[in-house]
């Protein structure tokens, strides 16, 4: 349970197309609605972002990540799988650091769902970052 | 009545405090949060919000032995 | 240039990956949302879909795409890359039939316009199905 | 003044006409639609558009000698 939504350095190409198939076995899922954050390397101060250094609490992250998918689950009822997962440590600038995919009979609750957990995962899943220059 | 319980410090509470965690005495969050900004004045210009026991805290409670504290400035995953 | 955005068959777990990657080399689109539709198994009439041909007027798909794709990024300015892919063929219940994946800076518009680039291609897109039983 | 068209059944006109594409004549495309459904009476229970040349039709137009004009029913992409 511990550490479960959460993985150490980038979400790799090869665990995004794990987590995917994780949704293939469920035919009535007619929409698949994905959102992945990158780390961007923006310019501040001057200075080139090249990683960020995500810090987690992660015993309280499974609480507030099940807490999470049970409210996207009850405000939008035709969706029917959301999975949640974040990076702790270093995740360099083009590397991926957070995955969100809903499942959902139909695109309306599909988009909107996803939409309305990435915008919960900002606000309630407690997670800080670092930028390395 | 003061207990000792577990404080957790997360971001820039952790760069401020240079600690992970400690263990402090205290009868309830409100004494808690006043006995860490006098021992860590740079933390008054922070915003944090406390854990117990892994619950975010809604409103000042007591403490009990044991209690696990964690202080949490503004949230920044995505 | 013509049937670049038309697949025969299913969209595979395989050319997802591929897709995903053509988003990798841009270290400023900060946020990616992808949505992928899937041949539901539906019951009809008290008959289960096993998959759907789709047929599609190819020679004016890749003008239709071209004027999505142009319409999603002069109404969402931070939107960086817009890739849009749709089977023909018979694609089996469970399997994809439609990708859309937006980049973009930041998640707002990343979001709003792959929602947006969805209504567009079930609005815009000649393409059209059988239920097979 | 009549030109020779080539006409493209798409979906459920396909299935209703039988056939992919057939050559008619046809002098704008008014005429050409009463045409079509003259030659196919199960079509007048079908919404279709007409694209010109790859161009979804907005108004009545001439026809010119080998213009390619498909017959849309509603579009079920997704």
């Amino acid at each position: 349970m511990k550490n479960r939504y959460l993985v150490g350095g980038p979400i790799t190409p090869l665990l995004i197309s794990e987590l995917f198939t994780l949704g293939n076995d469920d035919a009535g899922a007619g929409a698949v609605s994905v959102f992945i954050g990158r780390v961007r390397d923006d310019e501040v101060n001057g200075h080139r972002v090249t990683a960020i250094e995500y810090s987690a609490y992660s015993d309280m992250a499974g609480n507030e990540v099940d807490e999470i998918v049970k409210t996207v689950k009850a405000a939008f009822s035709d969706v029917r799988k959301v999975i949640i997962v974040h990076s702790t440590g270093v995740v360099k600038a083009g590397e991926t650091s957070l995955f969100i995919m809903v499942t959902a009979g139909h695109r309306d609750h599909a988009t909107r769902a996803c939409r309305h957990t990435l915008e919960m995962v900002k606000e309630r899943l407690p997670v800080w970052k670092k930028e390395i220059y | 009545m003061s207990s000792t319980v577990k404080v957790l410090y997360f971001g820039a509470a952790l760069e401020m405090t240079g600690r992970a965690e400690e263990e402090i005495g205290a009868g309830d969050t409100a004494s808690l949060r006043r006995d860490i900004l006098d021992r860590y004045p740079a933390m008054k210009e922070l915003t944090f919000r406390m854990a117990v026991n892994r619950v975010l805290l809604k409103e000042e409670s007591l403490l009990k032995e044991n209690d696990i504290i964690a202080i949490l400035p503004p949230f920044e995953g995505g």
